[in-house]
Order: C-alpha cells, then sequence, then structure tokens
C-alpha cells in the first residue's frame, strides 16, 4: 500500500500519539464521563488505522503486527473471564460477575469496584479486533489480489 | 473537563427541548433521503459517501436524545466503516447495469408501494400501542437509575453495561472475537498458502 | 408518533434495498440501514420529555434521567454491527476477486 | 530520546485533559504515557532534543504573530480581488525551492502556505513547492519565491532547525 505525501507523514506523527492518549481518557475515564470500553477503543483503533494509512506499511510487517492484536484481543477476552471467575471467588455469594472490590466514593476516579478494569480490557479487546479488521480488510485485500 | 462542559450545555438549553420532535423529523427525513438516494446511486462512490449520510445523521439524532456514549461511539464507527468500505470498492471497475424500463419492472415498484403502504399502515396501528414519544416510562429505569447506589458508577450506561447487564458485554466481546476471526479466515487463505510453498 | 412512523420508513428503505438491488455492496448498505433505524428506534422509546442524559456530574443528583437500559443494549449493538458489516464486506471481497464483479444475479450465472 | 520526549509531552497533554492533581490521576497518567511512548515512540519525530530549547518557543510566539498579521493582509487582497468589479485574478500554479532541510520545518511552511488566503500548496516533492496562486504577479522565481515564502521562511528557520 502507497503512503500519503510528506505533510501527511509529519503530521500523523504528531497527532496519533495525542489521539491515543485521548482514547486511553475516555476508557479511564468510562464510570465518570461519556465514553468507557467501546468508545475508547474504538477511538484508539482509529489512532492505529490513520497511522497505516498516511504511512503505507509493508505486508510482513503488518502481518507481525496483526498477530501481536490477536494475541492482545483473546488475553483481554480471556482476562475479562477471569475477572468474572474472580468474583465467583472472593465475593460472599456465588454470583458470575460479583462486584467484590471496594466499590469507593461516587464520582473519584477509583471507585465503582472492577468497572474500570472492566473498561481496561474491553477497551484492549475492542481496538485489537477493529485493528485486525481493519489491517485484514484494506491491507490483505490491496496485497494478495495481485 | 471538555464533557463535563458539553453535560452543562445540554442540560442548561432549555430551546433545545421544546422543538426535540421538530429537529427530529428534519433529521430522519434528511436520512431517508440519504438512504434513498445511496441506494439508487449509479456509481458505488457516490453510494457509500451518501450512505455517511444516514450514519451522521444518526450521531445527531444520538446526541438530541440525550446519548453521548452512543454519539461518541457511532462517529468514530461510521468513519472506520466508510473507510473499510471505500477500500473494498477501490480498484473495481464494476460498473452497476442500469435496469431498462419494462413493464415488468413498473409492476415491481407498484407492489413495493404498495406492500410499503401495507406496512406504514400495520405500523400505524401498533403504535398506538406504544407510549407517545417523550413519555415517562420508568418502570424498569428506576431500577437502574436507584442501583447507582450499588455500583457506584456515576456514568449509569457504564454501570449498566458493566454490572447489571455483563452477560451481554461477555457476548458482544464473544461475536466481536468470533467475527474477527472469521474476516481473517476468509482474506488470509491466499497468503497461508504461498507461505508453505 | 409520527416519529416512529418516519423511523420505520427507515427501515422500510434498508429492505427495500436488500430485496430488490443486485449489487452486493448495495446490499450491505441496505443491511447496515435497517441497523440503524432499529438502534434510533430503541433510543426513542427510551427518551423521556425534559430528562438529562444518564450521567451524575456535580449538582445534578437530583435531576430525572433518560432510561439507561436502551442505551447498554444498543452500545452494543454498535460495535456488533461492525464487526458484522466487516465480514460481509470479507465475503464480497472474495467473490469480486472470484468472479470479477459485485453483480449476484452475474454471480449466479458464472456458478453454474 | 524521542521516547522521553514524547513521554513528557503526553503527560502535560494528560494533565491538560483531566485538570486535576490528585495522586491516583498522576499514576493512571504516567502508565498512559508510558503506553503510549512504548507504542506510538517508534514513529515519532527524529530530532526531538529541540522540544528543550527554550530559544524555539520565543520564535514560535514571535512567528505567531507575524502569521497573523500575515493573514489578515493576504485576507484583504483577496477580498478585493473578489469584491471588485474588474476581478482582477490570474490563477495559476508556481513551483518555488525552499531553503528549509527539515521535514517538519517543510511541513509547517507547507501549512502555513496553505492558511494564508490566495495560495494552496499543492505537492511537495523533495525541495518543491507546487503552490497554486490566485494572482501570479511576475514570472521571475526570485520575485514570487521571495513573495511567497520570504514572510515565513527566516522565522521557520529559527523555530525547526
Amino acid at each position: 500500500m502507497k503512503g500519503m505525501t510528506l505533510i501527511v507523514k509529519k503530521i500523523t506523527q504528531i497527532i496519533c500519539p495525542i489521539i491515543f492518549v485521548f482514547g486511553i481518557y475516555i476508557i479511564i475515564h468510562g464510570h465518570l464521563t461519556p465514553g468507557g470500553g467501546f468508545a475508547g477503543g474504538v477511538i484508539m483503533a482509529g489512532a492505529f488505522i490513520l497511522q497505516i494509512l498516511a504511512n503505507g506499511n509493508i505486508l510482513p510487517a503488518l502481518r507481525k503486527e496483526e498477530e501481536g492484536l490477536e494475541f492482545l484481543e483473546s488475553s483481554a477476552i480471556l482476562g475479562f473471564l477471569i475477572i468474572a471467575g474472580l468474583g465467583l471467588l472472593f465475593s460472599g455469594s456465588v454470583v458470575f460477575f460479583a462486584n467484590f472490590l471496594n466499590k469507593g466514593q461516587l464520582g473519584k476516579l477509583i471507585s465503582a469496584g472492577f468497572i474500570p478494569i472492566e473498561n481496561i480490557v474491553i477497551g484492549a479487546e475492542v481496538c485489537a479486533a477493529i485493528a485486525a479488521i481493519f489491517i485484514a480488510l484494506v491491507v490483505y485485500k490491496d496485497e494478495e489480489s495481485k | 473537563m471538555v464533557f463535563k462542559w458539553y453535560a452543562h450545555l445540554i442540560d442548561n438549553s432549555d430551546i433545545l427541548e421544546d422543538k426535540m420532535e421538530l429537529y427530529l423529523i428534519l433529521i430522519l427525513v434528511l436520512m431517508i433521503l440519504g438512504s434513498i438516494y445511496s441506494l439508487n446511486a449509479s456509481d458505488l462512490l457516490s453510494a457509500v459517501i451518501s450512505y455517511g449520510i444516514v450514519g451522521f445523521g444518526l450521531v445527531i439524532a444520538f446526541l438530541l436524545l440525550q446519548a453521548p456514549d452512543l454519539a461518541i461511539v457511532q462517529v468514530v464507527v461510521e468513519v472506520i466503516t466508510l473507510v473499510v468500505m471505500i477500500a473494498t470498492i477501490k480498484n473495481t471497475q464494476a460498473k452497476i447495469s442500469q435496469m431498462k424500463f419494462k413493464p415488468k419492472i413498473a409492476i415491481y415498484y407498484a407492489l413495493i408501494v404498495i406492500a410499503a403502504l401495507i406496512f406504514v399502515i400495520i405500523f400505524e396501528k401498533a403504535t398506538g400501542c406504544l407510549n407517545s414519544f417523550g413519555a415517562d416510562t420508568m418502570r424498569m429505569a428506576e431500577h437502574y437509575i436507584s442501583g447507582v447506589e450499588h455500583t457506584k458508577s456515576a456514568n449509569l450506561v457504564t454501570g449498566v453495561i458493566l454490572d447489571f447487564r455483563a452477560y451481554d458485554t461477555l457476548g458482544e466481546a464473544t461475536v466481536l472475537f468470533t467475527a474477527v476471526i472469521g474476516v481473517l479466515t476468509i482474506l488470509r487463505i491466499k497468503g497461508k498458502k504461498e507461505e508453505d510453498k | 408518533m409520527i416519529i416512529y412512523i418516519l423511523c420505520f420508513l427507515l427501515f422500510l428503505v434498508g429492505l427495500y434495498g436488500v430485496i430488490s438491488k443486485r449489487n452486493l455492496i448495495k446490499i450491505i448498505i441496505g443491511i447496515a440501514i435497517m441497523e440503524y433505524s432499529i438502534n434510533l428506534f430503541f433510543i426513542m422509546i427510551g427518551y423521556i420529555e425534559g430528562s438529562s442524559a444518564p450521567i451524575i456530574s456535580k449538582g445534578f443528583e437530583h435531576v430525572n434521567f433518560v432510561d439507561p437500559l436502551p442505551q447498554a443494549l444498543i452500545l452494543t449493538s454498535i460495535v456488533i454491527g461492525l464487526a458484522t458489516t466487516a465480514l460481509l464486506l470479507a465475503v464480497a471481497i472474495r467473490l469480486y476477486q472470484k468472479y470479477g464483479t459485485f453483480d449476484i444475479n452475474k454471480i449466479r450465472d458464472l456458478k453454474g | 530520546m524521542k521516547y522521553i520526549t514524547l513521554f513528557i509531552i503526553i503527560l502535560i497533554i494528560w494533565f491538560l485533559m483531566t485538570f486535576n492533581l490528585e495522586t491516583p490521576n498522576i499514576i493512571v497518567g504516567c502508565m498512559a504515557a508510558l503506553i503510549t511512548a512504548i507504542v506510538f515512540g517508534r514513529s515519532f519525530l527524529q530530532d526531538s532534543k529541540k522540544f528543550f530549547q527554550p530559544v524555539r518557543y520565543f520564535w514560535i510566539i514571535v512567528y505567531l504573530f507575524v502569521f497573523i498579521w500575515e493573514c489578515i493582509k493576504a485576507n484583504f487582497d483577496v477580498a478585493y480581488r473578489v469584491l471588485s468589479p474588474k476581478m482582477p485574478i490570474k490563477p495559476g500554479i508556481v513551483k518555488v525551492k525552499t531553503k528549509l532541510k527539515t521535514n517538519i520545518g517543510k511541513t509547517f511552511l507547507a501549512n502555513s502556505i496553505t492558511m494564508t488566503p490566495g495560495t494552496i500548496t499543492v505537492d511537495v516533492i523533495d525541495d518543491d513547492f507546487y503552490v497554486h496562486w490566485i494572482y501570479v504577479g511576475s514570472k521571475d522565481p526570485k520575485i514570487y519565491t521571495n513573495k511567497i515564502l520570504g514572510r515565513f521562511e527566516k522565522y521557520l528557520k529559527r523555530i525547526f532547525e
């Protein structure tokens, strides 16, 4: 896949980390402000997509990256299940997805039990999934149809 | 900080609430026109781009209907969908074969219009059972809103999807995972074979 | 009430695309439009006149909120919609690479 | 080096976004900046030590005023050309050569040219800018290079090189 011009590349180098950290902000503050795992994950995937579109990567590097994304996605789902299972062990009653951590005060950053942790896991999962879909649809189609 | 400011702006605006239904009707008419054009366009690129009208109209509708979470997700998802769709139709010279006007096709269109009219009449009867738009139907919602004491999550939507209905989220994650596996298996066959040789 | 009917008309437009169009991309667009109209319908059901977004911030502890349950359901539905659209597009790409066209009538002819 | 620079920049952006200085927020911000630096540090700007030279920030402020002044002048010029009944426009694409060496400098120069009304950078190939101009005044390369680039180039040279 061919890249874009110099101007787009340079601006992308500056903008991409900022988009990425904005996605992290949306995820971390998911239980306080609008947003959450889904929105933040999609924004983070957007940063990756912008970088790939602007720089025009080569296929072998992307294939390695895509394998890493698959690993991230699988481990994120596993982490989600583990958190759910921990509720089974540590809460007093036997409930899957029991919110067993200390709840804290409403409106603080560290509050709401394990909801922020679940948000992070879901965000990683969505980000990896959408970036992998994009790489498969856009780049593989381009390179392998030749 | 930005979102808190935005929430205050939406909450303090009395102007929006009075004309809410009118604005929504305007946006919906725009979405219907965009979708009709998108389905009838003779060029695939313009079809995909005017499909964007529907998605971004939906974003504005979500903002008006007090669902900022959904608006954030929808705006990014819409952009990614458009990029992926344009990538799909790029480098394809498929011309859409225009249907020539035959009497048979006129009958089809007439049937479509009649069927749509029947559906609309049935639905008009069916909506009579529903509460009118904007009515207070807080039977289940009361439970979830008072549940904030239980979850301590200031964003009620996050509290619902990750505490009360976490099984839904687990199912969603599984569906997403399966879709990614499906896309990769469909698109990577050729690459795998070449590596083996 | 007219809003619900318009929302349903949007659904019908999507259905028309799925039934009558022969181009694969247009069929996918029709499916996506149907999905969008259903999403919008759910959010409209949950809306309550004169209430604010379901987020508790300082000074807004005791105001009315819109129903958070439909929003939570649709939030997952949007992301699933992207995934299914991507899956359909992947199938469309493979079909195009095999047959050289998006037209389903031609694909059916070429197959036999 | 660029990893550390990116880390610090992201940390500053994080505090501007969240705007509180409690301990949990600082820890979470450090984690977020660390992840971002690891993921995007490889492709960040090469010559990142220039971020720590305060003289450059002074020239950025000076450049802002110069840019705004040039922008206002160009606005009036284009407004005159559009509104006057004779429409004295003479559009064309000219090729100008820049003296800036770094890519980031070229990027900002191209963006500045595009931001001023009347001129648009069409493409950048090595040292040459292809600029679409609403009124091509002369055919001498020296004069129009000075007219398009001269006002920005010397400041950008001090900022980015």
